[in-house]
């Protein structure tokens, strides 16, 4: 839609395309990733204060709302320390790297039924890839500040963030099994009507399948966002940044732009991941309660509401990880492993069996 | 719950050659004189015979006897499981003092041991790393609680009185 | 395989636990207080920085003896016999002039030691707590009331009179005996 | 098959690192993650106080004590006062020995929330940290109440107290008490009791009954492997005698016995216990002037004395050579962490970085008193 409307715009030329095609895909970066990273570092620092009787930041602006610009500000005139045996290239690119895996994955996720960054079929099978770049930059970052603190943070995250994929491949892959796609957008489509149509409750259809789905749909559940939750280093996986051990892993040598980077990339990486699992699970930008704009037939009120339920729902889930990271402690490197390959795994191999099995009722 | 005339008893019939005397004169507690070098077969005995049982090391302090020209250490022994307990000293010659290392016996007498020979001087024979533990390891300037201690002027270029 | 799921539902039952006590310390009102707008009531005990009631003080350097840091310096210069320096608020008379009296907050540990035997309490403690300095000898704060020309003459006044009295004593001394008994109720 | 040449790597933790509770310097040896030696390195805090003592006469060492373990130093002002009252020969009056039993209880509360609290955070839980230092607020607001001072307070004398209770000192702690048995609970609830924390401490660090003793090790460390040894029961001092409490004792509920876990929480169930010496206390406090046995010039006869005093991190000893002059001629102090450091290098042997963390934390050292 946004794509073709911006085509004839330039004038049908290849050229036209080619910066149409860019074009939407920055635009969700801009309106969206950067105003909510804000938010959410803002959101944090509150959310974690709140919860520990104190007050947060209260300076800058009414209760503080100032205060992440202000960091930000803070960041950019900060000096970009590059240590003098540092591995130059390796050391710039890996921000790049991190930020670009964890933006590259807002493309496909379907914010309102018309306007999608790119319509990809295989919107699933493109996240998990994107996200796995992130790895790459960790690892860059981590051999390239040439510090054993950094090297230890980075070798650790890459075989936290590997081994927790594989269940999040596995609920994706059982929830693709039944919705029959794998692009995002037609899977939030399906769940379309009230809330018991979404697939945490079974999906749509009223036939005995969908009562049988119930549980295992919500282990599903369980287990992707456990998993998600690994992905992106929070606690009670953010080993990598164990203060309490390695100073904060790999990005110890960062300071300055690039940090922001990392940071940056954190927070779009929380939401991106929240986003999966509202769109695979809770009905994307389904609202749970039909449409003000069917009542008003207001069609062009449809899509905003679309958003904002999306947003809510998005921001929800990553006050519920900001929730779990000031209340849990923190996993050893191989309790980690262990309750990934122990435990997550195969319960989402039977899950996905159980699925199957269901599907074929 | 035995007092300290009867362990005096207790390890003279058991080391009848060495010199062992109990001196009672000082208020709150009698003190066990005992010989430096013998300090350690006369430790493991205390721990091990059946009657006494001293299993923990309280206190190990070294002190500086400087009118007598001596070096003293003091050992605090406790038993837990017989609930009595004796000061132990042994004093050598300030010039060159030498105590037999009582780690083998109580694991805690380590560190104090370090802790003596880093502030005194006193050096514990066959002791397992017997190093500087308070100061810095490459303190040259003598033992600082010896009663005769001056500060440097410099240490590695750092004046150190302020 | 019990064991297994025992593990599980542990796990997850006391994450939830705790999930709820974190929450519910959402709506609890927060303990912090904003420092500088809102300034913390002291208990009266409070020991902060000294304060010296130089009218009071007789100049008997208790409070220096007892200072476990020696941060207190006194100098005291004997007063003239004629001289009149007043009482102390509880009638004592003063006998000697307190030309110097500095104490120095960098180096007071604030452990209240100077207070206790002072005999006219003069010395003791406010609740002030905001007196930090950007260089460290602006700390070195000086009680004496006198200005210095003031300290100057009463120094040179003592050193005049001790002078005359060595005079005197030396006369007393070179003459012969019989002189001896008259110059003694002179003396004083 | 080519044996695979893996050469140690040393990694230096400190002497400036978050979790190291102070200024210590701790060199692993490491094979991969596995530890298989820590060499720690101390002296970073040294301040001579043995030396210092020396200069001073008796009274002006007590606010150096205070700056010894200074987590608690009315545990340490406590520990002096009674090797001086021993060589000296005094006698306290009564509501000066119930003054000093409600000060050491509470400050072995506030010295235990603060272990707890870094507990946590080094675990990785942040919140239960903030919880136990709201409360421990509290008790150090009670204390300015009564000698103005917030951490060192110079407050126990030998032979009697700087200043007697403030009128509404008994209220406001009845009051702290009654609120913080719930909030003890509820960190209880929060942070002992989580599954993650569980495998975090549990079968971590095992100290054994006897190389506990052997090591001197004290205080809830040792009680923490299973021994019931308290220094206020076993060898009792001022009026302990009169209250009645027990002593907790680690029983390896979640793993073995005398893991960090056991040590962790027979710190928790002591601050219940100390809530119920200072209700005691409080109930049944006399009157009496606080000042009446403070001797004008301390000058203790020639001789020696060793006296010893159960501090929050073990028992803390006092040993005084007097030789009649008015300032000590050699003062040792037996620093409870001093000796349970020695510990940790049989503890960390096998475990991995992560639980080095761990066990440090559970054997709750203060560098202040390692260092003196």
């Amino acid at each position: 839609m946004m794509y073709d409307f911006l085509v004839d715009l330039f004038g049908n030329s290849t050229a036209a395309s080619i910066i149409a095609g860019t074009i939407q895909s920055i635009l969700p970066l801009f309106a969206f990733i950067l105003p909510f990273a804000l938010f959410a570092v803002y959101l944090e620092r509150k959310v974690s204060a709140h919860m520990q009787d104190r007050l947060g930041p209260m300076r800058t602006g009414w209760h503080g709302w100032k205060q992440t610009i202000a960091d930000i500000l803070k960041l950019i005139q900060k000096e970009d320390i590059v240590a003098k045996d540092n591995d130059k290239l390796l050391f710039n690119l890996a921000p790049i790297i991190v930020f670009a895996g964890s933006y590259a994955a807002f493309a496909a996720i379907p914010f309102t039924s018309i306007f999608i960054g790119t319509e990809v079929d295989l919107g699933i099978f493109y996240i998990i890839a994107v996200t796995g770049i992130v790895v790459a930059g960790i690892l860059m970052a981590g051999w390239a500040s040439n510090n054993k603190y950094s090297l230890l943070g980075s070798m650790r995250s890459v075989a936290q963030i590997i081994s927790y994929e594989i269940p999040t491949i596995l609920v994706a892959l059982s929830l693709v099994m039944i919705s029959g796609s794998m692009s995002l957008h037609t899977l939030s489509e399906q769940q379309t009507g009230y809330a018991w149509n979404w697939y945490i409750f079974g999906g749509p259809g009223t036939e005995l399948s969908k009562f049988l789905l119930i549980p295992f749909m919500f282990t599903g559940f369980l287990i992707i966002y456990i998993s998600t939750l690994a992905e992106v280093n929070r606690t009670p996986f953010d080993i990598p940044e164990a203060e309490s051990e390695l100073v904060s892993g790999y990005h110890t040598e960062y300071s300055g732009m690039k940090f922001a980077m990392f940071f940056l990339a954190e927070y779009a990486n929380m939401f991106a991941v929240s986003a999966i699992v509202v769109a695979l699970f809770l009905g994307g930008y389904q609202s749970p309660v039909g449409y003000l704009g069917d009542l008003f037939n207001a069609p062009w009120l449809i899509p905003i509401e679309q958003f904002t339920w999306f947003t809510i729902k998005g921001i929800f889930f990553v006050f519920v990880q900001m929730w779990l990271r000031w209340t849990l402690p923190r996993l050893r490197v191989d309790q980690l492993m262990a309750a990934s390959w122990k435990y997550l795994i195969p319960i989402a191999f039977v899950n996905l069996i159980i699925i199957g099995l269901i599907t074929l009722l | 719950m035995k007092q300290a005339e009867e362990i005096l008893q207790i390890l003279k019939d058991n080391f009848p050659d060495s010199i062992l005397e109990l001196k009672t004169d000082q208020p709150t507690e009698p003190i066990l004189i005992a010989s430096p070098l013998e300090i350690d077969k006369l430790g493991l005995f205390l721990r091990d015979s059946s009657e006494l049982l001293f299993d923990s090391l309280m206190n190990l302090s070294g002190v500086d006897e400087i009118k007598a020209n001596l070096l003293s250490v003091y050992y605090h022994l406790e038993s837990t499981k017989l609930k009595h307990k004796i000061t132990l000293k042994v004093s050598t010659d300030r010039n060159k003092p030498e105590v037999s290392t009582v780690t083998e016996v109580w694991k805690a007498a380590d560190w104090h041991e370090r802790e003596a020979y880093d502030l005194f001087g006193i050096i514990f024979l066959n002791h397992p790393d017997l190093r500087r533990i308070l100061m810095p390891y490459d303190w040259d300037a003598g033992y600082p609680l010896r009663k005769d201690y001056e500060n440097p002027e410099f240490y590695q270029g750092m004046k150190v009185p302020y | 395989m019990k064991e297994y799921f025992g593990n599980i539902y542990s796990a997850l039952a006391t994450i939830f636990i705790g999930m709820k006590i974190t929450f519910k310390h959402m709506f609890v009102p927060s303990v912090t207080i904003q420092y500088p707008e809102v300034k913390p009531q002291l208990p009266e005990r409070e020991r902060n920085r000294l304060y010296v009631n130089m009218d009071d003080c007789i100049g008997c350097d208790q409070c220096s003896r007892a200072c476990p840091v020696s941060c207190i310096e006194i100098e005291t210069t004997k007063s003239l016999p004629g001289e009149d320096l007043g009482k102390t608020s509880n009638g004592k008379k003063k006998a000697l002039w307190v030309t110097n009296f500095t104490i120095d907050f960098a180096k007071c540990c604030y452990c209240q030691l100077c207070v206790f035997p002072c005999p006219t309490e003069c010395i003791y403690m406010t609740d002030v707590y905001e007196f930090s300095e950007w260089e460290r000898n602006k700390l070195v704060y000086d009680f004496a009331t006198l200005t210095p020309e003031e300290r100057q003459q009463k120094r040179d006044n003592l050193a005049k009179f001790n002078a005359e009295k060595e005079a005197e004593k030396l006369k007393a001394a070179s003459e012969p005996k019989p002189e001896i008994k008259k110059d003694q109720p002179e003396e004083k | 098959m080519l044996a695979m040449r893996t050469e140690e790597m040393v990694l230096n933790m400190g002497p400036q690192h978050p979790s190291t509770h102070g200024v210590l310097r701790l060199e692993l040896v490491l094979e991969g993650e596995i530890i298989i030696n820590v060499i720690p390195h101390i002296g970073y805090l040294h301040r001579c106080f043995e030396k210092h003592c020396e200069a001073m006469t008796y009274p002006q060492i007590v606010p150096y004590t205070d700056r010894m373990d200074y987590l608690s130093p009315m545990g340490n002002e406590f520990g002096y006062a009674v090797a001086m009252e021993k060589l000296l020969g005094i006698q306290v009056p009564e509501r000066v020995e119930y003054i000093r039993v409600i000060m050491a209880e509470l400050q072995r509360i506030s010295s235990h929330l603060v272990a707890l609290g870094t507990y946590g955070a080094d675990i990785g839980a942040f919140t239960p940290f903030l919880y136990c230092f709201r409360d421990r607020e509290k008790i150090l607001s009670l204390f300015e109440m009564t000698c103005g001072a917030r951490l060192l307070y110079n407050y126990i004398w030998v032979g009697g107290l700087s200043h007697d209770l403030h009128p509404d000192f008994i209220r406001k702690t009845r009051d702290f008490i009654k609120e913080f048995r719930p909030n003890l609970k509820e960190v209880n609830d929060l942070l002992s009791h989580n599954r993650i924390f569980i495998d975090r401490t549990a079968n971590v660090g095992i100290l054994p009954v006897d190389t506990a003793i052997n090591y001197g090790v004290s205080g809830p460390n040792l009680r923490g492997s299973g021994i019931k040894w308290d220094v206020r029961k076993e060898d009792p001092y001022s009026v302990y005698h009169k209250f009645d409490y027990d002593i907790p004792v680690g029983e390896g509920k979640y793993g073995t016995v005398g893991d960090s876990w056991d040590r962790y929480y027979v710190r928790v169930l002591e601050m219940e216990e100390s809530c119920k010496i200072i209700e005691q206390a409080l109930d049944q406090l006399p009157e009496g002037d606080v000042q009446s046995a403070i001797p004008k010039r301390i000058k203790p006869p020639v001789g020696h004395v060793y006296a010893r005093v159960e501090n929050p991190r073990g028992d803390l000893g006092y040993f005084i050579i007097s030789d009649g002059s008015t300032s000590p001629y050699r003062v040792k102090v037996r620093a409870p962490s001093f000796v349970s450091m020695q510990v940790l290098n049989e503890l960390c042997k096998g475990y991995m970085v992560a639980d080095v963390v761990t066990i440090l934390g559970s054997i709750d050292i203060v560098l202040g008193e390692i260092d003196r």
